[in-house]
């Protein structure tokens, strides 16, 4: 008990030392409408990275969250678009903003399902599945948006991604509820407990009885449903979906799951962590900007930061 | 020859060492004893450099050494054999055997074929029938322990350590193992011998050292000794266990299996399993002896639904017809399996004990109940005498023996009908055995039904109200409690 | 490659990535003029990556295609691409992007990003009256394009010792990216003046973070390219100016010029600049897709 | 034995019956110059994944391999054309070909050995040590280069990429030498023999004494150093060093990893393997192209022809 909490502390501790840093050279950082702003746009990658992190305590990697993103967003702006026609029936479909959501949703869904899938019933290796998943869920999205962005989506659906609610921005609200439905269900349901101990030892969960091969479905298709629901946060916070929306949101996401200390051969780490991983890559990146560093140099200080804060963390781990 | 000076060592929580001493000779076979969890293990981890953040002083041949890492203490001559194994699967047994220790021509490149064919030398010393090009992943626990005392052999050693090297071994293999170390001996070498069975250790041991809670507790010649008084000095009480005289009237039959077969998976027209045929009924144990790759893990396995994609037969269950095809559906059948290598398949080393207990009783789409799971958990570590500062441990900290007992646990809690016991037993001291017997007789009296698979005959004999002998995929003799000596049990699985 | 009389000449475009809605629109527009004067048509995405831009020619070299229209990754390292064509016999017409060289490519069809941006920036001169703060939100830093607007930008720009550039961040050429770091940029400089963007995707971002902030109507935003949602912007008086670059007029130019090779003609300017033609208020209504 | 050669056949077999249909479909394909062109066009990736082979032999990853690509590329490029100055000593260096790949060479071990070191010294996990080696040395090219091409270093560099050699191109030649290389060191020496050891068991490869850091250290150098032989052939092949140039490699290089068969927890794996998965690869992206795939579809078709490789492969090593 005290062990994790000093475990987890440590990590929120790289992410005040980053802060007070940052705070030192420039006096916006700590300013309300900043932090709202940093809250705000980690926010995606929050609802992605959680999915991952179920995914990732499993043992299991998911490659296509990018893609998955951004096929969902099409869809979602295509329908609330332009609606569904079925010409052969001369029949036509509107979609109200959370009708689109919801298929959106949907979409994501299936194709975590469908990840799933493969990976289960063909004992796959995930990378590749995923990888596979990646590739032809990017080619879907230009399939279907013809490579070109759909935008003016209208203001209601705006709103989602840039509409307040008591005093807090709507995708801080929306990560917000993803983080503790997530943190509830790995914690306090026997689903979580099943992932954790799929990763820490599949063959003595198996032996005990878990059905392993559902259990993995689900958390890959929860995945896919946060890449969606990141999808949705994107698309509405730029009122249009990008064809390219995502690419190598994977490597951010995976990042943002081992920076907060979850391990990628499964078994250990938390979603509060994954929290704090996504929290100190965004905090990087506004400080980063705030303080105007030539983006030449910003990769180079982003990668050593990012180096120090783990090592800091390990360290401190392992001398206790 | 090798001398300890006040060595402790502690772990977060636990002081698995304290003050320990003593003396171990050239040319002896020095036991050391204690209950699981007693500091055993961890002695010798300290011995061979594995932890380096201990007190006190190691002495060789009266000089004091550090070693640095592993391969310091394999240069001074100190050698060791693991308790848990510590073999890489995908390595094939000649891989393995030389790993660190490989034969290069002049050119630097590998001499596999020297390596494969000292490598059956070796296999053949170990009296392990098996190509030295076989993947170790592919080998039954008993096996990957014959491999891992070859292994050592391999290496010139002045002291040889080893830690529980026969507790996967069945009689055959354990004299095999004691002739070579009779010759060891011979050759003037320093064997430091852990183990839980009492009588091998007064075949072969000249010295004991005794450790109680990471203390030493007793230390002298074997020859001036008794069982009785050894037992004492480890648990604090006297411990005997006597084999079972009379099988007990049992009730309806709970389990029933008709012409199983398993087919060889690679071989044609070979059976792993071949027309088994048996009963168990509620409130009886039967115990099922044979030897290493007899097949009955095997058939625990595919009681179990592991196989049923090849298994061809029927299984009843209180006289109806299942079909069981997964784990999930044994349990649901009220089948309880605990399996024979508790680090592959029975933990989820990183979890803490009472997850690691719960694991079984889980219901799919409900809450976790922290609070009765931590109950049940301490509930255990009572009964059954884990070792553990708290149910919150992580598996992985366990000792050996307290790590078999939480999978034990595990499966008890399932309350199960029936309850299969692979090697149930395996690197327990004799205490603890000594509960568990009195647990499973319990059990079993309650109305339980129990299949009790082990290599250790006193325990079979101890237990079983009837006794099946198993030898290549075969059952080959049935006896009644107290009708079979340890001489026709062997000859009859051979 | 050699044909015989019946078979219709193969048209290949071989675009430097279709990840972006701008040269997707030119990479379809190519392949339609040709489809157009009646030949078979392919298109080549080179993922931004001069490597797999060589491979796509090598590729397409071996399976007989006649010409290229060809949109290059880099200026330098597509010569020896183009050079692979020339050797086999390939003409290949460059659109939007020149390479540095006279003699490798048949002809060039070119968009001047530099004198683009430097009336750009003479337009963001006048708009700010010259002096005020100002950000910059630059594209892909590895990305010569990138390099070449900003530089027709300042050369401008630069010379009004009043205009304070007070941040330069890239945005990678893309909308949420541009986006995020303008919201950032935005608390630590509360009062500037305008944005000028690399592309549009980019304003179109930058001008949701003003918006978002209140700040769309006293932040001025200039883009480049001439997208449609921009131009649209720019006639509501939303953003002040883009570069409109012409991609269905060079891919038109360079669909006729491979037909007129087919035709025999041999004589074609090396370089054929497209004007980039400014967008503002004024004439935006021109550029409106109806 | 006999099962290892029918596993290798296997892959063997997917790759066949993949040139089968393309030269059912495209009477172009089975042509000699095509064929050296999909040899010549692999061979980069053949370089990296041989290395990216015996990191994940070892259950590590190295996603820097990209921009260590790049960055090697860069410098190889600069020195070439520019030389070193010492403005301070009034000195001026400068570089024959063959000094301008040796640097080249050294400039990828020194970074893949900085992986090593930070992994092995901090036990920092090899994804993250890596990624922030991939943002590093990004960002370093993006310095060194300015964000612009190096171009026009002669025609005897430029021969390293497009010459023949005994009528093979001269990158065959060079990821031939490479892959034989690495067969022998896997097969037939102690380091390779320990590679496979720490990937199947580390603790039990620690407790047979072997100097597992010392191997990570050394396997991570030798990533970084194949890393740069590709670059130097990327380079050489366009006369020309792109700032971001290898960007996503890592991905490519650990698919063609996972498709020949090495598995990401370790130890089982083999580098003739990896060849099979990259020209599975390469022959894909080639049949893609001779094919009238439309680009869209292409990633479509790419991803399940992957998907399926991988199947066919595991299905009948599964009811073997
Ligand atoms: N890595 C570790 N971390 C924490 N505690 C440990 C660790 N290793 C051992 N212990 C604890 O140290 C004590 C001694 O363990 P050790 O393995 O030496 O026992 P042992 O005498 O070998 O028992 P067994 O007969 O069961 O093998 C036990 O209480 C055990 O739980
Ligand atoms: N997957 C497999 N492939 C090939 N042979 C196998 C496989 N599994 C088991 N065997 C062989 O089947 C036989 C029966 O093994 P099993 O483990 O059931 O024996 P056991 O009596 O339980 O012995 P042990 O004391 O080692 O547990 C052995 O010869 C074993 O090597
Ligand atoms: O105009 C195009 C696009 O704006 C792209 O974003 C970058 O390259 C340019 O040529
Ligand atoms: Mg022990
Ligand atoms: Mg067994």
């Amino acid at each position: 008990m005290n062990k994790e909490l000093l475990k987890k502390s440590q990590s929120l501790l790289a992410l005040f030392a980053l802060c007070l840093v940052i705070t030192l050279l420039s006096d916006k950082f700590m300013t309300t409408t900043n932090l709202w702003n940093v809250l705000r746009q980690i926010s995606v990658n929050v609802c992605i990275s959680v999915g991952m992190t179920l995914v990732v305590l499993m043992a299991g990697i998911d490659l296509s969250v990018g893609s998955v993103l951004a096929f969902s967003s099409a869809v979602c702006a295509g329908l609330l678009k332009s609606g569904l026609e079925f010409q052969s029936f001369d029949l036509f479909v509107g979609f109200t903003v959370l009708g689109g959501v919801l298929v959106a949703l949907l979409v994501g869904l299936l194709m975590g399902l469908f990840n799933g899938f493969v990976i289960t019933k063909f004992s796959i290796p995930p990378f590749v599945a995923t990888l596979a998943m990646l590739t032809i869920a990017r080619g879907a999205t230009m399939l279907y948006t013809k490579g070109i962005p759909i935008s003016n989506l209208g203001s209601s659906f705006e709103f989602i991604g840039s509409g307040w609610l008591l005093g807090i921005p709507l995708p801080v609200w929306i990560s917000l509820i993803v983080v503790l439905v997530m943190v509830f269900v790995t914690k306090k349901t026997t689903f979580g407990r099943y992932i954790y101990a799929i990763g820490g030892n599949e063959k003595a969960a198996f032996l005990s009885g878990i059905n392993v091969n559902r259990v993995k479905l689900w958390v890959y298709g929860l995945a896919g449903t946060m890449a969606a629901i990141g999808g949705v946060l994107v698309t509405s916070r730029l009122n249009s979906a990008q064809p390219n929306a995502g690419v190598s949101y994977e490597l951010d996401s995976i990042a943002a799951v081992v920076i907060g200390g979850t391990s990628l051969s499964g078994g250990v780490g938390t979603v509060t962590g994954t929290v704090i991983g996504a929290a100190i890559i965004g905090v990087l990146n506004n400080g980063l900007v705030l303080l105007d560093v030539s983006p030449f140099w910003q990769q180079v200080v982003k990668g050593g930061v990012i180096l120090l804060a783990v090592i800091i963390d390990r360290k401190s781990k392992g001398s206790k | 020859m090798l001398e300890a000076k006040n060595i402790s060592k502690s772990f977060p929580g636990v002081k698995a060492l304290q003050n320990v001493n003593f003396t171990f000779y050239a040319g002896k076979v020095n036991a050391i004893l204690g209950e699981n969890g007693a500091g055993k293990s961890t002695l010798l981890k300290v011995l061979t450099g594995v932890y380096q953040d201990y007190e006190g002083d190691i002495l060789l041949d009266g000089e004091k050494v550090t070693f640095e890492s592993v391969k310091a203490a394999q240069l001074a001559g100190v050698g060791i054999i693991h308790q848990e194994l510590n073999l890489i699967p995908s390595l094939s047994i000649a891989e393995n055997i030389f790993l660190g220790n490989e034969v290069k021509n002049t050119f630097g490149v590998l001499n596999d074929m020297e390596m494969e064919s000292r490598s059956a030398e070796l296999l053949q010393q170990v009296n392990l029938n098996i190509s030295p090009n076989t993947k170790v992943e592919s080998l039954k626990v008993g096996e990957q322990q014959l491999v891992e005392i070859a292994k050592a052999l391999l290496i010139e050693t002045h002291v040889l350590l080893m830690d529980e090297p026969t507790s996967a071994l069945t009689d055959k293999e354990i004299d095999r193992l004691h002739g070579i170390i009779a010759k060891l001996k011979a050759e003037g070498k320093a064997i430091v011998y852990i183990s839980h069975k009492m009588d091998e250790l007064f075949r072969i041991a000249d010295t004991y050292t005794v450790l109680r809670d990471g203390q030493t507790v007793g230390a002298g010649e074997m020859s001036e000794t008794t069982e009785a008084n050894l037992i004492s000095l480890m648990v604090g009480r006297e411990v005997q266990i006597p084999p079972k005289s009379q099988g007990k009237a049992a009730g309806e039959v709970s389990l029933k299996v008709e012409n199983l077969n398993l087919p060889h998976p690679t071989i044609k027209n070979r059976n792993l399993l071949d027309d088994i045929n048996l009963e168990l009924r509620k409130g009886e144990i039967l115990g099922i002896f044979g030897l290493m790759g007899a097949g009955r893990t095997e058939l625990l396995e595919s009681i179990f639904g592991l196989n049923s994609r090849n298994l061809q037969g029927e299984t009843l269950i209180n006289g109806e017809q299942v079909k069981i095809s997964s784990p999930q559906v044994a349990k649901n059948h009220g089948l309880a399996f605990l399996t024979e290598d508790r680090k592959s398949e029975g933990l989820v080393l990183g979890m803490d004990l009472s997850a690691n207990i719960g694991l079984t009783t889980l219901k799919n789409g409900t809450l976790l109940q922290a609070g009765k799971e931590a109950e049940t958990a301490k509930k255990y570590i009572n009964e059954l005498s884990i070792k553990t500062p708290s149910e919150s441990q992580l598996a992985v900290n366990l000792s050996g023996g307290n790590q078999q007992k939480v999978v034990l646990a595990k499966w008890l809690d399932t309350f199960p009908e029936i309850l299969m016991l692979d090697e149930p037993t395996r690197g327990i001291d004799i205490n603890a055995k000594s509960e568990i017997y009195d647990l499973i007789a319990k059990l079993a009296e309650s109305g339980k039904s129990i299949l009790l698979v082990s290599s250790e005959i006193p325990e079979i004999l101890a237990l079983s109200d009837r006794i099946l002998v198993m030898a290549e995929g075969k059952i080959t003799a049935e006896f009644k409690a107290g009708e079979v000596t340890e001489e026709i049990l062997l000859k009859k699985a051979i | 490659g050699k044909k015989g009389d019946d078979e219709k000449p193969k048209v290949a475009v071989v675009i430097s990535t279709l990840n972006n809605p701008w040269f997707v629109v030119l990479a379809e527009a190519a392949a339609e003029n040709a489809q157009k004067l009646g030949y078979e048509t392919k298109i080549f995405d080179s993922q931004n990556n001069p490597a797999t831009e060589s491979d796509n020619f090598e590729n397409l070299i071996s399976s007989g295609y006649d010409a290229i229209l060809f949109n290059p990754t880099d200026a330098d390292g597509s010569i020896s691409n183009i050079l692979k064509a020339k050797e086999a016999g390939v003409p290949v017409f460059c659109m939007d992007r020149e390479v540095n060289s006279n003699d490798a490519a048949t002809a060039q069809i070119l968009s001047d990003n530099y004198s683009g941006c430097v009336e750009i920036g003479i337009e963001f001169v006048k708009a700010l009256g010259g002096k005020g703060k100002y950000v910059e939100i630059i594209g892909l830093v590895g990305d010569n394009n990138t390099w070449a607007r900003s530089g027709g930008f300042h050369s401008v720009v630069d010379k009004f010792p009043d205009l304070q550039m007070v941040a330069q961040q890239s945005g990678d050429f893309d909308r949420n990216k541009a986006m995020e770091v303008l919201e950032t940029i935005m608390q630590a400089n509360p009062d500037i003046e305008a944005v000028f963007c690399g592309n549009d995707a980019m304003a179109l971002g930058a001008y949701q973070a003003l918006q978002a902030a209140g700040k769309a109507d006293r932040v001025k935003v200039f883009g480049f390219d001439g997208a449609d949602e921009v131009v649209e912007k720019i006639d509501e008086g939303k953003i002040v100016a883009t570069g409109m670059q012409h991609p269905l007029v060079m891919a038109e130019y360079a669909a006729r010029y491979a037909d007129e090779y087919f035709k025999g003609k041999r004589d074609f300017p090396q370089r054929v600049p497209v004007e980039v033609e400014l967008v503002v208020k004024e004439n935006a209504e021109r550029f409106l897709k109806k």
